[in-house]
């Protein structure tokens, strides 16, 4: 049987966690293919329809990372993306969608180490979950 | 025909019919529903009307019309979804709401024969059940000119007169399901017939009559379009769809598109709902609304119901169900509103 | 319908060793809308672009997405071949297939499938590109310099003598900031007047320079290229060009008050020259103290001055000026004394703060450069030195090193031998911070030839008892408490940012750090910079700091000025917000998220202002009703990158 | 306790004395208990005004419907309207004035504190007094409603009929009035979010049961977008209300609208949907519980809302509707957000 291979969904912001995502291609750092990085200017910039459709497009977990706060390029979109991003997590969780399949992650350009951890720990966790049927289109 | 079937015998007719899906009315929470038959049981005795009306059997609000899917070498199939053979048979449609059916069929089997909705039509039994109660106190079936006991658009009625049903046979469709199993039925008596024409004179009485001849009323449509009227009845109207969403007669719809992917394409027609009281049902793609307001789309669907059908088709696309009224957000009560184009001068 | 040409970049084996580019290449050849897809081995090379540029001419190609190595790398290089070939340059599109891919996978069949998804979603995202030009604005080339201290002195003087206007603010009645009431200098022990006097006189006679004094900022609005600000002149009630510096003024005034540029240690009259070197060189009538406001009361100092030079009818002026960049260099202020009552401060008048000592040492001072405590005028024969009073203390006081005060405090001690050759300077310190072109040697010399006892540790406290002042501390290098019977304690008071800073930041619109100093952009990388374009921070307003670093950094920002003072026209990126008005119901959450004030409410609907707007796309996550999206980044965009990124 | 012939009374003198345009109010409902909405613009109409535990909508909407009807016809408005507002109609009144749809000088609001009570909840009265067709319910001075029938008055304690948000309710008294009736009392509140406790503690997989099976049966009515004072876009971003085209849109504009969800009726697009309206509502419902009273097929839509606003304040100590000065829940941020669920 083929094995089962999760579907993954990150928006990275421009600055930090795509850079930072570089970095960890430039030290040749490994981690599974199953994570497509969307580039977003900000994670500010990162509506709650964007996971939404992302879920309903077949993704099985959604990971958004922006810079630290304190470090945005942008000042402070990373603080307005913390509180849509709780909110967003406080309703999945509450209709009972799986809190593990959404994740929100502070990594900065210098921090290609923490995200192949982040990405290797993210693929494991949504393997062992499973694929997510809850919010497929068509259903 | 008439014959007579006894209420501890349902069940077992419901056995005899399994291998179709029947649909009985069942509650859900604090509402009615269609819902498919776990196997023995009875209609409910205290069985009002559903909330959604019946058309969803013949026009679902969600109907996929055909697929594209792309091949491996770039051709096309079309997967044309018309695969319904198998027979539905609901129990429990009342008599307003087979009303509707056949205003139904007027707008989809008339001049134009929408494959669609005829596949469904010729593959579902509908089984009314006669009011000997009418249920709703806004229940105005006599108002349309129809009553409790009505068979339009059913292929069997059903009339519950207190230990048995009177088994009305409509159409053939309906004499032919029943056919195979003859010894649940029993022959009427007068004594049936008696208590029957007792129940159907009581039922009468309890609906209100709410205007005295609807189609003198409605001819005043005519010169009421710029009456302020619309402006009134409309006012505390929330744009939403319910009155036309739970109307068994509504039948708006609008086709669209969904893309599931782009390459292979896979593309499907979808046939959904629609609704006149929503602001962009009218919606021109210049920007401009010919509908902008509340009071013309609440006029329009009064026209519509009682002027511009009753022109073409000789009725009134309205049975009387009451559901519009007794479920409007804002209490906008359509009788009130005849009521008030019969005295309207 | 649009034709995209898809480029892949074998990158040598770099992204070929692990994606199957044929396999790529092939399947983005069926991808709707691409209409041109190939390989090449590198191309970033001058062939590789020459195959982009010839296909877009070829096979009419208005869309080009190249996959290869990470954007930051090579999207300008790619962009400028695309506009060389005639397309605008966000009608290409790069996909990180190297740094996100190839060089982060193993498995070849999976990494290839992930290119080929990058690559459909570069397709998605140039698809929805507009095509956009950056956006051009003119730049008034003036600069508006805030506070008249060494930096504030220095950056004016450099932008002038660079061609450019500048308006010099200054919140006194003189410039000259703290450094004009220095005695001498550390380490050189130049005299502080003598160095700074030339450049203020050359700044009050620069043709470039407005100086503006005893003026205040009211009001700044606009952005980089052309701020619009407002400054409130204060009236001095005293013309200075009819003013002959008669001095006659001073001698009928009645009123005696704190004179502040000795730090209180004399006492001035209502109407004053700051110090004989006042810029400009004028008496100013200090209203507040002065009794005569209504003349009837008093007006002597008008009636002795024969020119008619004081006015008291003049009035505060509102002066409005366009700038196309703003310095900010509001410098420092010593912290409150109200602080430090357990050393005494305030209490005893032999107790006396490092500013005031300097007063004492300098020439021009109180005493005539004499060093001679404040109570009875007589020689100190013991004196304490006590550093950190303020600083490096995170429970009580700040946290931070205030920097200059070991140094400043050796140069003390120093000048204290060299004028009471008898006495002896003992100094408390924490550490001795002395990293700077020769300051460690300067220090070795206070040590060592002027006999100075540095004592390492902390002072709990000062009092008097029978004419002296008791020293309490602690020497923690041999463990033991020490009481010094001292006739002068002078206190290297930690530096804060100057009172005015925090409310001028709200006028600029700019955060101050968590001790109140101006935060610059990147403390490294950026060290003069603002988050807003234009406006520039330089000296101790942005953290203590001593001259040489406040002259280096005012040349820092004056130079940096110029690169946008220099400029015709400044150009900002086009991929902006923009505004549906007709879903825009004008509720301000936009307004209240936008971190550059780009953002307005303008007849009730949000307005960008392109020039302020860096495109960060907060205001479209935060809009409940989709009026407003970033330019090239729209939700469409984002929406079918989505699709294809999950294979649909 | 709040006087009906008091009320009357200023609302005539508002209408002789030309201080309004016309009275946004409630009157006695021809079917069935709940009172339905009026619009009164002559003195002497003020007579049918009533209020009592049936006033259940919340007029504020039609506030919303009037502005919108003056930005279409670019008119002015040059007297306000009147309305009247319980506690939490207020507060719907003070969000639309937070985020500057509407505007304080055009509203004149009359509010009317519930007291000790509220408004009743039309299903519990239904199971209660099934047949004995209730007529009008009217406040009592304890903690007790009176409902009118045929054979009588009939008491009930009022958590036996009030609505589930009335009694979770934080404070019946209004906000922003310009006149106001009835006093400002204290009473005993257990738990302000009790109705989602029973969800909260359900497992995950319940949850989903729970909400999916309620979701499934939305039949995209839109009544509870229609009926909130909160859902005043124009356009919806799940689904237009309007298109927001005029003739100077281009093609490109039209044919570029982003289909988030489709128009068919799954269960994952109601879910969407529902996510999207909850999400746009937090930090901006007041609990006035119109979305769940109208809906046709009885989805807990209030429970939704109910979790947005209990994470608002727990998470962030935001409650809205009191304070129309400070920015929105999400156009606004603390340092010390929390952020334990971040990596």
């Amino acid at each position: 049987m083929e094995q089962y291979e999760p579907r993954i969904i990150a928006f990275l912001c421009k600055w930090c966690s795509s850079a930072g995502s570089d970095l960890a291609g430039v030290s040749r750092m490994k981690y599974p293919p199953n994570i497509i990085p969307i580039t977003v200017m900000c994670s500010g910039s990162v509506s709650p329809l964007y996971v939404l459709s992302a879920f309903r497009n077949g993704a099985d977990g959604v990971l958004i990372s922006g810079c630290h706060p304190g470090d945005c390029h942008y000042i402070k979109g990373n603080f307005y993306a913390r509180r849509k991003i709780l909110l967003l997590t406080e309703l999945l969780n509450y209709i009972g969608m799986d809190e593990k399949r959404f994740k929100m992650s502070w990594v900065s350009a210098a921090e290609g180490a923490k995200f192949t951890e982040l990405a290797k720990d993210f693929v494991e966790e949504i393997r062992f979950l499973g694929p997510q049927n809850k919010l497929i289109r068509g259903n | 025909m008439e014959v007579v079937i006894q209420r501890d015998s349902f069940p077992q007719l419901l056995e005899k019919l399994n291998r179709y899906n029947i649909w009985l009315p069942r509650k859900n929470g604090d509402y009615w529903e269609f819902k498919l038959s776990r196997g023995k049981e009875s209609l409910d005795k205290k069985y009002t009307n559903t909330k959604l009306s019946p058309k969803k059997f013949v026009l679902p609000q969600t109907e996929t019309l055909f697929q594209i899917t792309e091949g491996e070498n770039g051709k096309f199939n079309i997967d044309e979804k018309q695969k319904k053979d198998s027979l539905d048979i609901v129990f429990g449609i009342r008599p307003c709401d087979g009303v509707a059916l056949s205003h139904l069929d007027k707008v989809f089997l008339n001049s134009f024969k929408d494959p669609y909705y005829s596949k469904k039509r010729d593959n579902t039994v509908f089984i009314g059940l006669a009011c000997e109660t009418p249920p709703f106190e806004n229940c105005s079936c006599t108002t349309m000119g129809e009553s409790p006991f009505s068979t339009k658009g059913l292929d069997i009625l059903l009339k519950d007169i207190g230990d048995r049903y009177i088994v009305e046979y409509i159409t053939d469709k309906g004499k032919k399901l029943f056919s195979g199993f003859p010894n649940l039925f029993g022959k009427i008596t007068t004594k049936d017939k008696e208590s029957l024409e007792k129940i159907k004179k009581e039922s009468n009485k309890k609906i209100k009559k709410r205007v005295e001849d609807l189609s003198e009323t409605t001819k005043k449509l005519d010169i009421m379009f710029d009456s302020d009227l619309w402006f009134h009845e409309s006012q505390s109207c929330i744009n939403c769809g319910i009155c036309t969403y739970l109307c068994p007669s509504c039948h708006c719809f609008d086709i669209n598109d969904e893309q599931l992917s782009k390459k292979p394409l896979n593309v499907k027609r979808v046939r959904t709902w629609d609704n006149c009281q929503f602001p962009i049902f009218t919606m021109h793609s210049s920007g401009h609304n010919p509908r902008p307001d509340k009071q013309s789309r609440y006029r329009r669907r009064i026209y519509h119901k009682f002027s511009y059908f009753y022109k073409t088709e000789g009725e009134h696309l309205c049975t009387g169900c009451g559901r519009c009224s007794n479920y409007c957000p804002a209490g906008i009560n359509i009788f009130e509103t005849l009521q008030k184009v019969a005295e309207y001068e | 319908m649009k034709r995209i040409g898809f480029f892949i970049c074998h990158c040598g084996i770099n992204i070929a060793g692990i994606v199957d580019i044929k396999k790529v290449v092939d399947e983005m050849k069926g991808y709707p809308g691409v209409v041109y897809s190939r390989d090449y081995v590198y191309m970033c090379s001058d062939p590789g672009q020459s195959l982009i540029t010839d296909a877009i001419k070829e096979e009419k190609l208005d869309k080009v997405v190249i996959s290869c190595c990470s954007p930051t790398l090579h999207e300008s290089t790619f962009r400028n071949a695309v506009k060389s070939a005639g397309l605008n340059q966000f009608h290409c599109e790069i996909a990180n297939i190297r740094e996100q891919c190839s060089w982060v996978h193993t498995n070849r069949e999976r990494a290839t499938d992930k290119a080929i998804k990058l690559s459909k979603s570069a397709v998605e995202r140039v698809r929805g590109n507009d095509s956009l030009e950056p956006i051009g604005f003119p730049v008034t080339k003036k600069a508006l310099v805030v506070g008249g201290g060494i930096t504030g002195i220095q950056a004016s003087l450099d932008l002038a003598n660079s061609g450019y206007k500048v308006i010099l603010v200054e919140k006194d009645p003189s410039i000259g900031g703290h450094m004009i009431q220095l005695s001498e200098t550390f380490p050189t022990l130049d005299c502080s007047q003598c160095i700074l006097t030339p450049k203020m006189v050359e700044v009050s006679k620069h043709p470039n320079i407005d100086l503006l004094t005893y003026s205040e900022i009211e009001e700044v609005s606009g952005y980089i290229g052309n701020f619009k600000v407002k400054v409130k002149k204060k009236p001095t009630y005293v013309d200075p060009d009819k003013c002959n510096m008669c001095d006659e003024c001073t001698k009928v005034c009645p009123v005696l008050v704190p004179n502040e540029f000795d730090l209180s240690l004399t006492g001035r009259r209502a109407i004053y020259i700051p110090s004989p070197q006042a810029i400009p060189a004028t008496y100013t009538l200090d209203i507040n103290s002065c009794p005569g406001f209504v003349p009837i009361a008093c007006g002597k100092c008008a009636d002795v001055c024969e020119v008619n030079a004081i006015d008291f009818d003049m009035k505060p002026e509102i002066l409005e000026f366009e700038v196309g960049s703003i310095i900010a260099a509001t410098g420092y202020e010593l912290y409150d004394k109200k602080e430090m009552t357990s050393f005494g401060y305030g209490k005893y008048p032999d107790v006396i703060d490092s500013l005031q000592f300097e007063r004492l040492c300098s020439a021009s001072g109180p005493t005539g450069g004499k060093i001679l405590r404040p109570s009875d005028h007589k020689e100190p024969k013991e004196i304490v030195f006590i550093q950190c009073a303020g600083s490096r203390d995170p429970e009580l006081h700040c946290a931070y090193c205030s920097k200059i005060c070991c140094m400043y405090t050796a140069k003390h001690a120093m000048l204290y031998k060299h004028n009471v050759h008898d006495g002896q300077a003992y100094i408390f310190y924490i550490d001795i911070r002395s990293g700077g072109k020769g300051y460690e040697e300067f220090v070795q010399r206070t040590i060592e030839e002027d006999n100075t006892l540095y004592l390492r540790g902390k002072v709990s406290k000062v009092y008097e008892e029978r004419g002296k002042l008791k020293v309490w501390g602690v020497d923690t290098l041999i463990g033991k408490t020490i009481e010094i019977n001292a006739d002068m304690v002078v206190l290297a008071m930690a530096t804060r940012p100057s009172a005015g800073a925090a409310e001028l930041a709200k006028k600029l619109k700019v955060s101050l750090d968590k001790d109140g100093f101006f935060a610059e952009a990147h403390p490294k990388l950026k060290p003069v910079e603002s988050i807003t374009s234009g406006l520039f921070f330089a000296g101790s307003a942005l953290s203590p700091k001593d001259i040489p670093e406040c002259v280096a950094q005012a040349s820092g920002a004056a130079a940096k000025s110029i690169t946008i003072l220099s400029q015709d026209k400044l150009y900002h990126s086009p991929t902006v917000a923009k505004v549906n008005t007709r879903l825009c119901t004008g509720c301000n959450m936009c307004v209240d998220v936008c971190p550059y004030e780009a953002l307005s409410l303008e007849d009730n609907k949000a307005k960008v202002n392109e020039i302020l707007c860096e495109g960060c796309g907060t205001c479209y996550a935060t809009c409940l009703r989709a009026a407003i999206e970033i330019k090239n980044h729209t939700p469409l965009q984002v929406h079918n990158i989505i699709n294809a990124s999950l294979g649909g | 306790m709040v006087h009906i012939e008091d009320i009357k009374k200023e609302a005539k003198r508002l209408l002789k004395e030309k201080k309004i345009k016309y009275l946004i109010g409630y009157k006695r409902g021809t079917n069935g208990l709940t009172a339905l909405p009026t619009f009164i613009k002559e003195p002497e109409d003020t007579d049918e005004l009533i209020w009592e535990a049936s006033c259940i909508q919340n007029l504020s909407r039609y506030l919303v419907e009037e502005k919108k009807e003056q930005l279409k016809n670019k008119a002015e408005n040059t007297l306000p309207v009147g309305i009247i507002a319980k506690a939490c109609d207020t507060r719907s009144i003070a969000v639309l004035l937070q985020e500057k749809f509407l505007e304080r000088k055009d509203i004149y609001i009359i509010g009317v504190s519930c007291e000790y009570g509220g408004v009743i909840d039309q299903k519990k009265i239904k199971k209660k007094f099934r047949g004995k067709k209730p007529e009008k319910v009217i406040f009592d001075k304890t903690n007790n409603l009176l409902i009118g029938t045929k054979f009588g008055n009939i008491k009930v304690p009022a958590e036996e009929i009030l609505a589930e948000r009335c009694i979770e309710c934080k404070s019946t008294f209004p906000l922003l009035c310009d006149d106001v009736f009835g006093e400002n009392v204290k009473r005993k509140i257990s738990e302000h979010f009790n109705s989602i406790k029973e969800i909260e503690e359900l497992p995950a997989e319940s949850r989903w049961e729970f909400w999916h099976g309620h979701l499934e049966k939305c039949i995209r009515c839109f009544a509870c977008r229609s009926v909130c004072p909160m859902c005043f876009c124009t356009e919806c971003v799940v689904d237009p209300i309007e298109l927001a085209v005029t003739n100077e849109s281009t093609a490109r504009e039209k044919a570029e609208k982003v289909k988030w969800i489709e128009r068919s009726t799954t269960a994952t697009d109601n879910i969407i949907f529902q996510l999207v309206r909850t999400l746009h509502l937090a930090g901006r419902c007041i609990d006035c519980g119109e979305c769940e009273r109208v809906c046709p097929v009885d989805i807990p839509i209030r429970l939704l809302n109910k979790k947005m606003e209990k994470t608002a304040l727990e998470k962030f100590g935001y409650e809205s509707g009191f304070d129309i000065n400070m920015p929105s829940l999400i156009s606004n941020f603390k340092d010390e957000d929390p952020q334990d669920f971040i990596r």
